[in-house]
């Protein structure tokens, strides 16, 4: 067994005022593990850690212990110090005597030296035992697939196509675009949809790393980051891939105002998509059109704001006023939705053109005149408080992005959650692209209703991502966590003490536990990509089959029973 | 029985990612807690075995914290909900032998929290003062 | 309400829908032990007292022959819980697995403070209505008064353990090997009384979401400590909280296991704050 | 050719929050070069200064520390902290950069957090950074600091120098990112408002840090005006925005951080009136619409929609009054409060322009949106999500900027 190093940080007296280090370093010397025990002035100055590190080599010794300041203090920045002098990081362990015992304690002399004796011996039975993880490289596939070629889909194939990967695009219909192709006009730039993809599409047909499948599903995934196998069922039959990481980007639907007011039952209520075919054949012929925003949205069913709705009225309703003189646009709304500074400059000049901007309230919305045809549409206005009849000829319903039915499927088999209405999930607002699952990223309004620019720059953020995932060829298990310094270690199960109860498997939330058959039992695996060594499957196994090799049971047993020795 | 006064033993199990530091905060702001605690630090509230933590007890320590992350804010996936769960049951166990359910205390809080955690300390050096001695549990002698 | 069960018995060995069927047997000289009995005529010796656990038996027959092996089992109310948690832990192979399922009398009832005397599967006899085991004066003098009463009450019980593991073999759910209870870092090896702390709270918590409460182990204990007891409260903390009961539904793991999403308390909000002492900060 | 033969690229990322250190670490992790500068002390941005985060009113701590940590500890990350772009100039194919690099009065790679200095200060000026910077350091108040050394006396470690230079760093780049934030801007000049009369009208910043748990008032919330506990809070939205007096942009955060402050207090303590004037609430992402809903058992955040005219303390300390037209009844109200709290005014800023004619152009707000390599809030108002969102895509365009 190598012997430790120990170095006792003074941090120029703010320790050794409280602590009293020279009786600490008697207690200690006693340790047979223990081979030096030095007390030095500070570890954190430069060039301390170089000195520090001539010691240690001179001793020749494996392992070292650092009792200074906190980890959050500059504890991290030591241990960086000696990792670039050439220590094994891995190998220095640190016990913090300053924010959790000296400036604490500082009027229990006794006490606070006594809990610093027992800090020091708990993390030494930690050092002494402590084991390495077995590492396993991952050979990381270096295509990617994306699922959806929408304006989301189509900038990540491109974007990882550029950067060099070849990616595989997949869409259930037959050709690219997604719901842009019906757009005949993009906010805030006026561009039509089509146009706007239109680069990333002609890149589809023309980069030989991208290659399109149209009217093609998944059909199984198994793998995980790195080296997912899927299957594909296309119209040429099925295609088996291997790709190192997959971009979610299948799209929403818009919800179909069904029963609402007189959607179906009278004429000229339309739908946004519907007047947008409209403009496509020009049919669009209207003197007064009244728009209603929040059609099925932010109410009981779905609470949500579909973000889209109201800049697309706002570009509607402009669009009216624009092209036929003397025609009139009115927004019914509840909030107008236009956030940041591009947006708000697109209302202010809706409302310089001229549009009518009427606010309801949601328990008491619109109603619409006409029996066959919409004759006008009466609305209590809550600002002048009147209640107003507009004439109109022309209804417009602002209705929401509602998920696809078909993205909770694909959740379940890439092992991603999707939140309560059924758009995919992301781990952490600050890591948005990024699913709990390693290697797989959501973009465009599957993930959350987002307009089309937005729904690009999110199919090139996805882009970004997998392709720093990809960047390198292989990479070690160890590092495949999001914490720098990689992760503790990962569980690993004893095959030949593992009942097989698969409370492991239950209790993983990253499903990096799986039951495999040996003989006439079932033992548990780990995979360890998967694993980002969160314990719980260590404190639910019934017998201690599941272990952390960098802290086992034998470990955590040996440090609770230090805690509060007194001198032997 | 006489009060366990001058004999109080916390061993707390803190995570890294909020227990700890608020605990951590606690010390940049040198708030004086008494010197009856000690710290194992864990990746994660998820990696407190209840086993450990009856091993605690049975080693002479006479309470037990865990302090973890918000119940919503775990790093890895609310992995810290199926431990907030576990603990809660064997506070349960604890009750039912009259060791005490109160003997474990579980704050599950935020790093920034730190005046909080401080203060939890304190209030649970103070509580674990004024129980019963545990040494009937310890030496079964006659 | 033996015949039924002999008849039933007879049955799948004549249908041939399973290769054994595990029971009691009334041998020589009138001892009873558990049986695999194999041939229709055999069944007339199949007797259903006492109450005998065959749960862990079954697992270890089922491991033993080759996979097509079937198995049926004769069963109470609380060995029918024991074999779903069984088969929850895939200690047994739902397939491989039929139940003969007979209720116990009231009588029984009362002398296990069995809450369910009846499978879920009954082919013998009629359900009679459990008994509340927390209602019991003899689990209520174990439950009841302040924390350092109670203590006094379990330390003097506790301390007369002679660590047979009885308790933990009779338990038809133990059944990992190793055993932690065995393990110097958890329990203290060579020390009589077993640690109390550590032996007991250890052995009870790893059964507080599997316990189904048939009270092998109480019945096991040669010096009579009431250990059945100890699981109560835990089983009743899951029963409130999470609507949860081990040994009911096979395809139900316990609560404890998963997030509040997947297993949520009903009528309880999921937490922002968890503070132990109840003060929000 | 192979995806790690394409070339790697030298790229400059100005401003280290949310949306640099986010372009930064994914531009390491493809292999490029990354030079960060940050204006201030640390990375963070201003996300490290907040207490709470919306949606999820947990604390942004560990998964910011989490990118602080991991830009510090990558090879290819070079952070430039108190710097600032001195010019920028057209070269080659890329750009010329003069990065100037400053040191602190407090020297943070020495500074060891002791905090004598802060007893040996005679004017109070040296005090502990904000409560969540890792590592923690001393701040000296540069502006208000008499240079009486009596610090520097006291200081073990001889961290604190008074006389030290820039030090300027030249650097070949080929592409920059800016991603500067946002800075609070002065509500002096719309008079209505009141802000600077009276210690209980804060902005939402300044109430924040006043709030905060880990702050000096451990989370309760108190009066600033006499430590009291409130009866009554305020949250003015678009104060100072949409306002084209001063800043004509909706500034996109300002409606859910008030929420999350009225919620967070009402949370704590149900007892007082927290009241929302809005004029929209937009609340455009996931589940803010929902969080909006929130209700505290009856109890919640009272939603009103209204623009305050006038804003002005009452005469012996008897709160704020606040005169506004509640739209939902055309009728004019004074209500009175005992803090106000200021939302909106939040402009986007490059903490200094560079020179030199690679320049970033601003529009006419204050924005860098005119190239494809901006992220943040510097180009549009942006939340943590979609500053992160942006920034990838801005790393994405760095890198795949055509300049044959």
């Amino acid at each position: 067994m190598s012997k430790i190093s120990l170095f006792l940080c003074n941090c120029f007296g703010e320790i050794g005022k409280v602590i009293d280090l020279e009786s600490l370093k008697k207690r200690l010397e006693t340790d047979p593990a223990v081979e030096s025990i030095t007390i030095v002035d500070s570890l954190c100055m430069p060039g301390d850690a170089a000195k520090a590190q001539v010691l240690i080599r001179e001793r020749g010794i494996g392992k070292v212990l650092i009792g200074g300041c906190s980890p959050y203090g500059k504890m991290e920045f030591v241990k960086l110090g000696l990792a670039k002098e050439g220590t094994d990081i891995r190998t220095v362990r640190t016990v913090d005597l300053r924010e959790g015992c000296a400036w604490i304690h500082g009027k229990d002399p006794e006490g606070a030296t006594r809990k610093a004796a027992n800090q020091l011996e708990m993390e030494l039975a930690l050092l002494q035992n402590m084991r390495d993880s077995k590492d396993v490289a991952i050979g990381l596939q270096q295509e990617a697939l994306v699922i959806g070629a929408g304006p989301a889909g189509l900038s990540a194939a491109s974007g990882l196509a550029r950067l060099g990967f070849k990616s595989h695009l997949v869409d259930r219909g037959s050709a690219p675009g997604g719901l842009l192709n019906v757009i005949t006009k993009t906010y805030p730039t006026d561009e039509p949809g089509p146009e706007k993809i239109k680069s990333l599409v002609d890149e589809t047909g023309n980069n030989p790393l991208i290659r399109f499948y149209a009217k093609t599903k998944v059909s199984s995934v198994k793998g995980y980051a790195g080296d997912f196998k899927v299957k594909l069922a296309g119209p040429g039959g099925d295609t088996a891939l291997r790709v190192g990481a997959v971009v979610l980007a299948t799209g929403a639907r818009i919800l179909f105002p069904q029963k609402m007011y007189g959607y179906g039952k009278i004429k000229n209520v339309i739908t946004q998509m519907e007047m947008e075919r409209r403009f496509a054949t020009g049919a669009l012929n209207c003197k007064r059109a009244v728009f209603i925003q929040c059609v099925g949205a932010r109410s009981a069913d779905r609470p949500y704001c579909s973000t889209i709705c109201c800049p697309l009225s706002l570009k509607n309703a402009m669009r009216i006023v624009d092209e036929t003189p003397g025609a009139m646009a009115y927004v019914l709304h509840r909030d107008i939705m236009t956030p940041g500074s591009l947006l708000e400059a697109y209302y202010r000049k809706a409302l310089q053109k001229g549009v009518q901007f009427i606010r309801f309230d949601a328990d008491r919305p619109p109603e619409v005149r006409g029996q066959e045809q919409v004759s006008g549409v009466e609305v209590f206005d809550t600002i002048s408080g009147v209640n107003r009849v507009i004439e109109s000829d022309l209804l417009v319903l602002s209705t929401p992005f509602i998920p696809d039915p078909e993205s909770a499927a694909l959740a379940g088999m890439f092992d991603i959650p999707v939140d309560k209405y059924g758009f995919y999930s992301e781990g952490y607002p600050i890591h948005p692209l990024e699913t709990r699952n390693d290697g797989i990223f959501i973009c465009g309004t599957a993930r959350w209703p987002v307009s089309s620019d937005q729904a690009i720059a999110q199919g090139e953020a996805a882009a970004m991502k997998a392709a720093s995932f990809l960047g390198k060829n292989t990479v070690s298990a160890l590092t495949m966590s999001r914490v720098p310094g990689g992760k503790l270690g990962h569980a690993s199960a004893d095959a030949a003490a593992c009942t097989g109860c698969g409370n492991c498997v239950a209790v993983c939330p990253y499903k990096a536990c799986r039951l495999q058959r040996m003989g006439n039992r079932s033992v548990s695996r780990v995979i360890k990509v998967r694993c980002k060594s969160c314990g719980n499957c260590i404190s639910v196994c019934p017998n201690g089959a599941m272990q952390m090799p960098e802290q086992n049971y034998r470990v955590t047993g040996e440090i609770i029973r230090r805690a509060f020795r007194e001198v032997r | 029985m006489s009060a366990d006064r001058g004999n109080v033993k916390i061993l707390v199990f803190a995570c890294r990612w909020c227990g700890l530091i608020g605990a951590d905060g606690a010390g940049r702001k040198r708030i004086e807690l008494p010197s009856s605690f000690r710290v194992i630090p864990v990746d994660c509230a998820g990696y407190v075995e209840p086993d450990a933590v009856i091993r605690a007890f049975a080693s002479g320590a006479t309470g037990v914290a865990v302090l973890g992350c918000h119940v919503g804010g775990c790093r890895f996936n609310d992995a810290n909900h199926p431990a907030l769960k576990r603990l809660e049951m064997l506070k349960t166990l604890l009750d039912t032998t009259g060791i005490g359910g109160n003997r474990l205390l579980l704050g599950f809080g935020t790093a920034h929290e730190s005046h909080q955690y401080a203060d939890m300390i304190v209030d649970f050096h103070r509580e674990l003062e004024g129980l019963p001695s545990m040494a009937s549990w310890l030496s079964p002698g006659q | 309400m033996l015949e039924p069960i002999r008849q039933k018995a007879k049955e799948i060995l004549e249908k041939k829908e399973a290769d054994g069927v595990l029971g009691l047997r009334k041998g020589l000289w009138d001892v009873i032990h558990p049986h695999v009995f194999t041939t229709p005529e055999e069944i007339d010796a199949l007797v259903l007292e006492p109450k005998w656990l065959l749960a862990k038996m079954a697992r270890a027959i089922l491991r033993e022959k080759p996979r097509s092996y079937r198995l049926a089992v004769a069963v109470r109310g609380c060995d029918e819980r024991a074999l779903v948690e069984l088969i929850k832990r895939n200690q047994i192979d739902h397939e491989r697995l039929l139940t003969i399922g007979y209720a116990c009398d009231g009588g029984q009832a009362k002398a296990c403070l069995c809450s369910r005397p009846y499978p879920q599967k009954l082919d013998a006899g009629s359900a009679v209505e459990g008994v509340d085991p927390l209602a019991d004066e003899r689990v209520k003098a174990y439950l009841e008064g302040d924390a350092g009463e109670r203590m006094e009450k379990w330390t003097a019980q506790l301390k007369r353990c002679i660590k047979c593991y009885g308790c933990r073999n009779s338990c038809p759910i133990c059944v990992c090997v190793p055993c932690k209870l065995e393990d110097d870092v958890w329990v203290e090896r060579g020390v009589i009384p077993a640690e109390m702390v550590s032996f007991h709270h250890i052995r009870a918590f790893h059964l507080s979401d599997t316990c189904v409460a048939c009270g092998a182990c109480q019945e096991a204990c040669p010096v009579g400590i009431p250990l059945m007891t100890l699981q109560l409260s835990m089983r009743a903390a899951l029963k409130k909280e999470y609507h949860y009961e081990a040994g009911l539904d096979a395809n139900r793991k316990s609560p404890v296991l998963f997030d509040f999403e997947k297993e949520p308390r009903p009528g309880q909000d999921v937490p922002d704050w968890v503070d132990s002492m109840g003060k929000k900060p | 050719m192979q995806p790690n033969e394409k070339k790697k690229r030298t790229i400059l990322v100005v401003g280290a929050g949310v949306a640099g250190m986010s372009a930064a670490l994914d531009l390491a992790g493809g292999g490029h070069r990354v030079h960060l500068v940050e204006s201030g002390y640390d990375l963070g941005g201003q996300v490290a200064k907040l207490d709470k985060f919306y949606p999820t009113d947990h604390c942004a701590f560990c998964p910011l520390w989490t990118e602080i940590r991991r830009c510090k500890e990558n090879p290819s990350i070079t952070i430039h902290a108190h710097g600032r772009v001195e010019t920028m100039e057209k070269a080659n194919s890329g750009y010329r950069a003069v990065i100037a690099e400053s040191t602190p009065v407090i020297d943070p790679e020495l500074c060891i957090y002791c905090g004598r200095c802060e007893s040996a200060c005679p004017k109070g000026i040296a005090r502990p950074i904000w409560e969540h910077a890792y590592p923690p350091v001393y701040l000296i108040d540069e502006d208000r600091c008499g240079e009486c050394r009596a610090c520097a006396d006291v200081c073990p470690t001889k961290a604190i120098g008074f006389d030290r230079e820039e030090a300027q760093t030249e650097l070949a780049i080929d592409e920059v990112i800016w991603s500067a934030g946002f800075t609070e801007v002065s509500l002096a000049p719309l008079k209505e408002y009141g802000w600077g009369t009276h210690p209980d009208i804060l902005t939402s910043l300044e109430f924040e840090s006043w709030k905060a748990e880990a702050g000096e008032n451990k989370g309760t919330i108190l009066r600033r005006s006499n430590k009291t506990s409130p009866r009554s809070i305020a949250f003015i939205q678009c104060a100072g925005a949409r306002d084209l007096r001063l800043l004509p942009q909706c500034s996109a955060v300002c409606c859910m951080h008030a929420l999350k402050q009225a919620q967070w207090v009402k949370r704590r303590n149900p007892g007082i009136d927290c009241v929302i004037l809005y004029t929209d609430l937009r609340t455009v992402g996931r589940n803010y619409y929902e969080y909006a809903l929130r209700d505290f058992g009856g109890n919640g955040v009272r939603l009103v929609r209204g623009r305050p005219s006038l804003i002005y303390p009452l005469p012996g300390g008897d709160g704020i009054a606040v005169k506004f037209e509640d739209t939902a009844t055309q009728k004019r109200e004074i209500w009175k409060f005992d803090m106000v709290v200021l939302n909106g005014n939040l402009k986007p800023t490059l903490s200094s322009m560079p020179a030199g004619n690679a320049r970033p152009e601003l529009d006419g707000e204050g924005f860098v949106n005119n190239t494809a390599t901006s992220c943040g809030f510097v180009m549009e108002p942006a939340d943590v999500t979609e500053s992160a969102i942006q920034a990838a895509s801005a790393a994405l365009r760095s890198i795949l900027v055509d300049k044959s």
